[in-house]
């Protein structure tokens, strides 16, 4: 299995019946796809959309009904659109559920930081500070290292996305969240080993004597 | 409210102006108001949307053209030639968070000086801001946002100047119909009066100054 | 002529086509009575709706259509219906071209009182303060006394509506604006004059040399 | 969401519990609601709505029922029996502009600290209230209002929780379901999912957590 599919199925089972979750783009989209059968999960597309569905089938999309990048999307039985307004007081207000980004860094505190590189990438905040402001529960989708590098760091060096700590963080290596403030880990992966884990991870993390293997 | 043609609508915009344009990535921006615009070369304007889209699409084509001084947006991460122009010193680009920059744009149309929000605090986004606590817990105060011109796209307006938006075309456009001096609005349709029942007119006609003629 | 129906037709003078206006309890609510055949005018009732027609013939009404008293109205074609956030945004957001209000004191600089009497009558403000604070043009309807007294006073000694002052204040002797804050005589009534109208004001009037007679 | 009876949505209510109702005169008041609230007498409940309505209609049946310990309110004037608890100190009121009214029960939705207004200033309604200045303009800070419950009156409610309001009725109800704990509903029809076009669904459905059954 690879690292992305790793990291999305394992965010998968945080999925409830009933709930609302807005997914960010790249691997949080992806976990759309490992939504237990049977389970009625409510997506939200920033842009304005409660009850997101799957790629239209061929002939079936509509220009005017899009994703948050705006590619066509589907819309479910019992959808609804609104303005953008309404649609970030449903994700400020603590409306939304759980939320799913990508990151760049995560520190031992658990503050993420995803949505610029200074003088080398900066695409905007879009809606990410104010997802990880306002949703219940902030999960952060994320590979455990870049380029060799630890991701999990002590402190951030990147601009932050909230002061706000993300609730839980998933790599293809680890689960691991962040109680009063300082990192824990949860789960490994199948086959990797919490010496594995804190190789690749700059940040200090607690380990519990009761960490279990991820199921996916 | 009148009725023109997008030449007559997009010549009473001069330049310099400041732009409201509605659409997310392109979906529900007014393209023949945006396409008549980089006709008519209107330049040094000041534009605040959600995002400039992509290459050849929506506010992506007044990049292009080179017509922006000023973006006020929430991304710009699928328009590498907003990033270049951004670099170069040729656009100025404010970047606020999404959620706060509707409410800005909000307050502007709805008489409020601002907001308080908690999105941003402890971030660069603080930086120059009044922050402010209430009940023990800090919000940063962000000030209303207005500009010269809406440009919206609507999905039905009638002849008074009702609209409605359509599935995920809605996004900035009814906000933004409420925070400018005028009003200009590309429609899918045209349709007669009560032909829009009142509980689904998203945009009531008093806000509405102009709508291009789709002949 | 009686007092109401003179400040009613005078205020319908400045009404004009394509106008919103917000028309309040009591004096105001006539004003409708009296638009000029032809004008279409457009009223607002502040509890959420555009496009306000006169009360319903005999059989047409609906509970579910009523003006800002909770009294059926009927809805003209091209009425559109909103939530309260947004008719006061609409108000306050400088959208309603014409508020036209009834008041207890209007004072020399234009401030307006009329919402409550301390220890005799608190009704509340209703939407009367964001409407005094938000509208283009606002006109107040008022008798000139009140059981002998003057109303326009030097200074309101009334909880004020508003630090705005009004813009046009039309009562059954005259009709009275506020430039550079402080008022001024435009029209006396017909067969009322000059000296009537400063006897029965406490406040100091400038009068112009063209001092008018009211079209009724 | 789950579909309940009314004596099941009141008996949710403890003692002293802050109400948000829907409503303007009576009109789009959950009248159901307000009656089994009577029947079960719920004392000491604060209410925060737009008026009081009428004796015999709507919040006025609480009034009257002597059910209310506090009232935050734009208007009581048409409920001289409100006025007489408040003067004979049974009721405490708070009087509040309309349009901050509203604006402050949204910002307690919305997630927002509070709102910048310029309504207020220089009058009672500013006392102990801070101030500020926007280029040159003062403003008062109102801030944000939250409840245990809405109780909201809807035309169409579908079965996953999607509400649409009719005409007049629609007033405080769309946003004080966003501002409170929970959010029981009362509907004039409950239709099968689909009924209710994406584009006329004025509350989302994850707003709501109780329809009260019309059987």
């Amino acid at each position: 299995m690879d690292a992305q599919t790793i990291i999305a199925r394992r965010i998968a089972r945080e999925l409830h019946a009933g709930m609302l979750v807005n997914l960010g783009i790249g691997i949080p989209t992806l976990v759309a796809n490992f939504v237990p059968p049977g389970m009625a999960v409510l997506f939200q597309s920033e842009n304005g959309l409660i009850g997101t569905g799957p790629i239209p089938e061929e002939g079936t999309a509509h220009r005017l009904l899009t994703d948050a990048g705006g590619r066509p999307v589907s819309a479910l039985p019992g959808a609804s659109t609104f303005d953008s307004a309404i649609s970030f007081g449903l994700i400020r207000g603590g409306h939304l559920d759980m939320t799913v980004l990508g990151g760049l860094q995560v520190d031992e505190q658990g503050h993420l930081a995803n949505w610029m590189i200074p003088g080398k990438m900066v695409p905007g905040m879009g809606g990410a500070m104010d997802l990880v402001t306002g949703a219940k529960r902030v999960v952060v989708a994320m590979q455990h290292m870049a380029k060799g590098k630890p991701k999990i760091v002590k402190r951030c060096s990147l601009p932050l996305t909230s002061v706000r700590p993300v609730t839980l963080l998933v790599t293809e290596l680890a689960v691991i969240d962040f109680p009063d403030g300082h990192a824990r880990l949860l789960e490994t992966a199948p086959g990797t080993t919490v010496a594995q884990v804190l190789a690749s991870t700059e940040a200090i993390l607690i380990v519990p004597d009761d960490v279990t293997t991820m199921v996916l | 409210m009148k009725i023109i043609s997008v030449q007559d609508a997009v010549a009473l915009i001069p330049e310099g102006a400041s732009l409201m344009v509605g659409g997310f990535m392109g979906v529900g921006t007014p393209e023949r108001l945006i396409d008549e615009i980089v006709r008519q070369e209107k330049r040094h304007l000041t534009v605040i949307a959600n995002d400039t889209a992509m290459p050849g699409r929506g506010i992506g084509k007044l990049v292009t053209a080179g017509l922006l001084d000023r973006v006020v947006a929430s991304h710009i991460g699928l328009n590498p030639e907003t990033q270049q122009q951004m670099i170069a010193g040729k656009i100025a680009v404010d970047l606020v968070p999404q959620g706060t920059l509707i409410e800005r744009i909000r307050a502007g149309g709805f008489g409020l000086g601002g907001i308080l929000t908690p999105t941003g605090v402890g971030t660069i986004v603080e930086e120059g801001k009044r922050k402010i606590s209430v009940e023990g817990k800090d919000f940063l105060i962000e000030t209303a946002l207005r500009a010269d011109f809406a440009l919206v796209q609507a999905f039905l307006a009638d002849y008074t100047g009702n609209l409605t938006y359509a599935l995920t075309a809605r996004n900035f456009n009814p906000i933004i119909a409420m925070a400018t001096d005028a009003v200009i609005v590309a429609a899918e349709h045209i349709v007669p009066v009560g032909v829009i029942a009142p509980d689904n007119v998203a945009t009531p006609s008093p806000l509405v100054d102009y709508i291009v003629s789709n002949e």
